[in-house]
């Protein structure tokens, strides 16, 4: 392979990202240096098997990906803002879309979810930690060697272009010989595998470490969704393994999975990846469905209305979302029994949604409603989601279908739910926990400013898209020559600016309040919270929680307050703790380079990574570190006593 | 924690004397292997009977394996072990019933 | 703060006039020009009113329960009741749902049913051929073949059997009615009918790479009197088409410009595509047709 | 606490502590992924058995005698598995490690004879996994089974190694218990490969 085949060259932008990719990598090395922070960065970030460390790390790094993929997004609305742009070509159009879609999804969503649920989760049930520590931090090193892999196609190589969903025979070796396809497949088996090893520990977590009298029944919401998603991920994922390995074969390997020739099937490859891909709408709506829970109740002053309907109604999402998948190929032409069947499983989802939805609003109602930015965050999301969700329901009448499918109307359907369900969710979760991890709240006047701009430009920007999609607009077209579509068009690419702005305001919100925004360390700082996080002091303590509480009903610490009861209480003892391991890190290393060389079907690359990867599973298997205890004495320092 | 730790472990059979689940599981397994070769090599029924026939047979033998040698109704968390495997085999029959129901209708469909 | 319920109420107004004004003639799928898209059209309506009961009931609730119970001066003391469930409620809302899921659920699947009996009338029989970036269609009774645009007569159904060279497209001509994908080694079938003659945009709407944006064609319906003799004059005056032009033509490649001719590809070559699927479709039963 | 056996304690040593309560409930969940990502590879093979594309069948390929002793070293091999376990209940060390020995004997045999007939295949029958979807899925099925028997067999040197060094505490037999759960796992899925692909490939 030559240089300049290796690296993509030849376009400006492609340069400028060479260039602040290397000015960024210096700009880390020198302040690290500089303020001599390498051995903290080992000791407390890299080897750490802290389950709120590693949150904060996913949190971080889905906000690096939004704005990857919502400058992504900004490219391609202005590319579409009038007729005939020459801003982008179609090649460089269908890169942008394809990495967008796959980062929101993969590589922002799932960390953001992944992210919320490990600073949250232990926390609700009393946990000092998740099940298996070592796997959590390998879960992460896991996503973050996939996630690096599928950034890095944009400079090396050149990236995926055949769209989030890499159809086949699109994705086959014959018509995307690049290696880009070759990035897509190997960034999301990585970071895939790192999911199903943490739907295991967290689906573990939760029924073995919960606190003592903590039954299924008296479990926060928050902590249910994150059980029904992690069954979900468990189940789901090893579809997606197994259709990508399965492709990444076909094009490596010569095999006839979803090859035309040699009688393989490409409706195959649709079919699995649809088996995987609509459980994972779920798997990233869930958990914001729990955040809301949380935030409805607390701010609301009032417990969450039908507890016990919540958890049904989840379950009852969880199993249909697997019985649904065809809806995304009504138009394959599988007859009318075929369309019927899962024409009516799509619409059925409805119920249990809609139940949930009438629960929030119940829960608000007679309640006392505080507008904080959270709580912003959650009301914009019932309308939105709603439009959203209706349209999916629209979307779900097959003969219907037939005139919306891949057209904008579908984009429009799912941005509303995506975003109004997960980006709207993890904002309101980020804005909620952010006091119990820092001690201090967000500024919320300019939280505010940062809600309203985004909200008004999210409706701007994709509702048009719904008139596009019936005025015959489809999706995945570099340019378009319809002089009919320009007004909507432009339309929505003056609400993605305006996104953008809410976005950066946001940013902005997070930097100034880390900077100035007082410290008052209060355990309860919105004064309303109801579930274990907010009895321990925040920061949260290293080991979480001094003592571990007897729990009798739900939002103990809401009733403990208000009957004047001390929740956390008792004589202190030792507490035992996992130990720090850099194995997690170095694996996620060793992997990135086992992907890497896939990629390019280097395999004197890959043999010795595998090697290397087996080599530490092993060293892993003959360790047995048994953690260390933390002594009272600290245990009283910290906690003030 | 520590308070009720003795109840974790619910037991299921008698593990000290002569191992006769697992011999009784044994033979039970030859045997419906057995069977499912005697179906369908020499019983005479049609084939697509006889494979479905060795299709339960097989699934007969999962049983023996989750309840005879895996003992996947010990311990405190035995509803959770079940579920786990029962939800998965759901699955497992949704993503092969399912395909097959998909793909064969895709591969006949034409119109009238 | 109950702007927002406004603002809501607001987005979605638009549509719904639009819905109503029939100020729709751009909006293709909105306008339909045949009885297939007909029955979809009404479909779509069916669907729009139910779900904007949905909304209407969501967002009027909604904007109540924030105006009345936010946090105010004045209620500051007020502590909110300990309620937590009631099933009353709670099965009005899960059942009146699904009776809406049943009303949208009958037609869907007498519709998707009703697309796929077979039209009263015998259809005349089109074949298209996807290639990248364009499209060529066969009439094998006519015995001619044209490229990114199609004749049809009008009121009167036409099949057209859908194949494709490499990858995967989608037919779509919104006025007519709903797509349906054109597979490599699998002939789908799709039925749509004008009602009277005009022009239709079509386009292909499953991405396919680089020309995808580029892959449109033109249904041109006429009265069939007319078609018939486009028909016989094409036959009688339009070059012929070689093995080597269609070889050339079907090469991956964007091709806008709409040509014509007089005699016809010969299937093997689509059929050549599928010949390994042909091969195995003997020994395993699948292939019924 | 999590590595903490309680005072008084008379269950299985593998249930003794809360980790190893964790780690075999957490197995158990593991298998249900692994049989929805088996699933995947069935639905494959039974969607893809027929496209042979002009190359060999599986009549022609499939040999009666090759697969029998397969399936009997396998089901074997999972008794004697569970001959294991239960002498690791018997707190009987020595017993655990022959019979695991016995154990990882026949998983190799067996896995010498699944190589052997893929060479067959491969090198005699010129049917390698390129030649048609119908063997694309053959051998990406059994070689996923077989790559799972590998690994399940290194895994098990390892554990044996361990139980040397260590004896018989709550890891090492919580590691034995659920190497043990995994090698039963890899039987269930042979006799559906037993059954869906070699006896439905041979008759139909
Ligand atoms: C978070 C993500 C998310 C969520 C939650 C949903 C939720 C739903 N989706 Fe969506 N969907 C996507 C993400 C999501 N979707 C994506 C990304 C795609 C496209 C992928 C691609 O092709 O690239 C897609 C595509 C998609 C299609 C395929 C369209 C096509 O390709 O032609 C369909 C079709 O049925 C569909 C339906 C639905 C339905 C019925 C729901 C339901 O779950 C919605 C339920 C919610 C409500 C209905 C609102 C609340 C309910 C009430 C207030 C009760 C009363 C309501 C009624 C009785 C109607 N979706
Ligand atoms: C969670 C998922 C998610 C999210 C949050 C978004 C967010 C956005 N999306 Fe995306 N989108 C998808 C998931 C998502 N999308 C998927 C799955 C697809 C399908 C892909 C495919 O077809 O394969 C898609 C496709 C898609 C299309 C269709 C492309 C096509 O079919 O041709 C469009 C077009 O408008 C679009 C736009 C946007 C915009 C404007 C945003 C905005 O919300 C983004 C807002 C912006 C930011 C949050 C960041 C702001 C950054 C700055 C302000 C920096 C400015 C600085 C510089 C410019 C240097 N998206
Ligand atoms: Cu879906």
């Amino acid at each position: 392979m030559r240089l300049d085949e290796f690296f993509v060259t030849g376009d400006p932008m492609i340069y400028a990202a060479d260039v602040s990719i290397v000015l960024t990598i210096i700009a880390i090395v020198a302040v690290l240096t500089y303020f001599k922070k390498w051995k903290w960065l080992w000791t407390e970030w890299l080897t750490t098997v802290d389950h709120k460390k590693i949150g904060i790390m996913y949190i971080l790094a889905a906000l690096l990906m939004m704005f990857r993929g919502g400058v992504d997004g900004l490219l391609m609305r202005i590319q579409l803002a009038a007729p005939d742009m020459k801003f982008l070509e179609s090649e460089h159009y269908n890169q942008i879309f394809t990495t967008h879609g796959t980062l929101m999804i993969i590589f922002m969503a799932m960390p953001f979810i992944f992210g919320m649920i490990n600073i949250a989760m232990p926390l609700q049930i009393g946990a000092r930690d998740v099940a298996y520590p070592w796997l959590n931090a390998l879960s992460f090193w896991l996503f973050f060697a996939g996630a690096m892999l599928f950034n890095i196609s944009f400079v090396i190589g050149g990236s995926p272009d055949a769209g989030w969903t890499s159809y086949t025979p699109l994705a086959s070796i014959e018509h995307s010989p690049g290696v880009g396809q070759n990035y897509y497949l190997w960034g999301l088996q990585l970071s895939g595998i790192g999911s199903l090893a943490s739907g295991i520990n967290f689906m573990v977590t939760i029924l073995r470490m919960r606190a003592p009298g903590m039954t299924l029944m008296k479990m926060p919401m928050f902590t249910w969704s994150v059980f029904i998603t992690s069954i979900i991920i468990v189940y789901a994922f090893p579809i997606l393994t197994v259709a990508l390995a399965l492709l990444t074969f076909d094009r490596m390997f010569g095999t006839h999975f979803f090859t035309v020739d040699g009688g393989g099937m490409p409706m195959m490859w649709l079919n699995l990846f649809w088996m995987w891909g609509h459980p994972e709408v779920y798997i990233v709506v869930l958990p914001a469905f729990g955040i809301f829970s949380e935030v409805v109740s607390t701010f609301s002053r009032r417990r969450l209305f039908g507890h016990h309907a919540m958890v049904m109604s989840m379950a009852a999402i969880a199993v249909l979302s697997f019985i649904v998948w065809v809806h995304h190929f009504f138009t394959m032409g599988a007859g009318p029994a075929v369309n019927s069947f899962f024409s009516i499983s799509t619409m059925l989802i409805a119920v249990p949604t809609g139940v949930k939805i009438f629960n929030w609003l119940a829960t608000m109602y007679k309640g006392r409603i505080r507008f904080t930015v959270p709580m912003l965050w959650t009301l914009a999301f019932i309308p939105n989601f709603v439009i959203g969700g209706v349209t999916g329901v629209m979307l779900a009448a097959a003969p219907a279908d037939y005139q919306y499918h891949n057209s904008y109307f579908l984009v429009g359907h799912f941005h509303y739910v995506l975003i109004a369900g997960v980006v709207f969710g993890m904002i309101a979760g980020l804005y909620y926990w952010w006091p119990k991890f820092f001690g201090f709240k967000l500024n919320e006047r300019q939280g505010k400013h940062g809600f309203w701009w985004f909200m008004i430009g999210f409706n701007l920007t994709f509702f048009p898209q719904y008139i596009l999609g019936l005025m015959g607009m489809p999706r995945r077209i570099y340019m378009y020559t319809n002089a009919d579509w320009s007004l909507l068009n432009m339309t929505s690419t003056i609400g993605a600016v305006m996104q953008g702005i809410g976005f950066l305001i946001i940013c902005y919100n997070i930097y100034w309040s880390v900077r100035y925004a007082p410290r008052t360390n209060e355990a309860d700082p919105w004064d309303g919270g109801r579930t274990l996080e907010w009895a321990i002091p925040s920061p949260v303590p290293y080991y979480n929680f001094s003592r571990v509480p007897e729990i009798k009903e739900l939002d103990p610490v809401w009733y403990a307050k208000k009957r004047g009861e001390k929740l956390i209480d008792g004589p202190l003892e030792k507490i035992h703790m996992p130990s720090n391991s850099g194995v997690p890190f170095i694996l996620g290393q060793i992997f990135f380079v086992f992907g890497f060389g896939f990629v390019f079907g280097w395999f004197w690359m890959v043999i010795p990574a595998f090697i290397a990867i087996l080599l530490c599973m092993a060293w892993r298997s003959f360790d047995y570190d048994d953690g260390y205890y933390v002594n009272v004495e600290e245990i009283k320092e910290i906690e003030g006593v | 924690m520590a308070s009720h730790n003795n109840e974790q472990y619910v037991e299921e059979h008698d593990h000290h004397g002569f191992p006769w689940g697992h011999v009784i599981g044994f033979i039970l397994s030859l045997v419906l292997t057995g069977a499912a070769l005697w179906f369908v090599f020499n019983s005479g029924l049609s084939t697509s009977v006889a494979i479905g026939i060795s299709i339960v047979l097989a699934i007969l033998q999962v049983f023996v394996q989750l309840y005879m040698f895996m003992h996947i109704r010990e311990s405190k968390s035995a509803p959770f072990q079940s579920g786990a495997i029962y939800f998965g085999i759901f699955i497992a029959l949704t993503v092969v019933l399912g395909s097959i129901f998909v793909m064969w209708y895709v591969l006949v469909s034409h119109m009238y | 703060m109950t702007k927002k319920g406004l603002v809501k109420l607001g987005t979605i107004f638009p549509f719904l006039l639009l819905l109503l004004t029939g100020c729709t003639e751009k909006i293709e799928v909105l306008d339909p020009q045949g009885p297939v898209a007909r029955s979809q059209y009404n479909l779509i309506l069916w669907s729009f009113a139910l779900v904007a009961i949905v909304l209407i009931v969501v967002f009027v609730a909604f904007t109540i329960i924030l105006i009345r119970y936010r946090e105010r001066p004045d209620n500051m003391d007020y502590e909110p009741p300990e309620t937590q469930e009631n099933s009353k409620l709670e099965i009005i809302w899960t059942v009146i749902p699904f009776l809406i899921v049943v009303a949208l659920a009958i037609p869907t699947v007498q519709i998707t049913y009703g697309l796929e009996k077979k039209p009263e009338q015998e259809p005349i029989r089109i074949q298209v051929v996807a290639a990248d970036w364009k499209w060529i269609f066969k009439y094998p009774e006519q015995g001619i073949e044209t490229v990114n645009y199609v004749h049809i007569p009008a009121g009167q159904p036409v099949e057209f059997q859908l194949d494709a060279t490499e990858n995967m497209n989608s037919f779509w001509v919104p006025k007519l009615g709903g797509q349906e994908y054109t597979m490599p080694g699998h002939t789908g079938y799709l039925v749509l009918q004008a009602d009277k003659p005009g022009e239709y945009d079509g386009k292909s709407n499953n991405f396919t790479g680089e020309g995808f944006a580029h892959m449109k064609f033109k249904v041109i319906a006429q009265e069939p009197e007319d078609f018939d003799k486009w028909a016989r004059e094409t036959k009688a005056t339009a070059p012929k088409l070689t093995d080597e032009k269609f070889q050339e033509i079907i090469k991956k490649g964007v091709l806008e410009e709409r040509l014509t001719f007089s005699s016809t590809h010969d299937d093997s070559v689509i059929q050549s595509v599928h010949q390994y699927r042909k091969k195995s479709g003997e020994s395993n039963g699948h292939q019924q047709h | 606490m999590a590595a903490h056996v309680d005072p008084g304690y008379k269950g299985p040593l593998e249930y003794a502590t809360e980790e190893g309560r964790m780690n075999i409930l957490g197995f158990w969940i593991f298998l249900g992924a692994e049989f929805v990502l088996f699933s995947c590879l069935f639905a494959m093979y039974i969607v893809l058995q027929g496209s042979t594309a002009g190359g060999p069948t599986s009549q022609e390929l499939f040999e009666f005698k090759s697969m029998l002793i397969q399936t009997l070293l396998l089901l074997t091999s999972s008794f004697t598995c569970g001959l294991a376990i239960h002498e690791m209940r018997r707190e009987n060390k020595k017993g655990l490690i022959i019979w695991l020995i016995i154990t990882l004997l026949l998983g190799l045999g067996f896995l010498y004879m699944e190589i052997e007939e893929f060479l067959l295949y491969i090198y005699h029958e010129g049917a390698t996994w390129g030649t048609s979807a119908f063997l694309s899925s053959f051998f990406v099925l059994v070689g996923t089974h077989g790559a799972h028997v590998t690994l399940g067999s290194l895994w098990m040197i390892s554990i044996i190694i361990q139980l040397v060094q260590r004896g018989l505490t709550p890891r090492t037999t919580r590691k034995a218990f659920i190497i043990g759960l995994y090698w039963h796992f890899l039987d269930v899925m042979w006799i559906f490969i037993f059954t869906i692909v070699y006896l439905t490939g041979m008759v139909v």
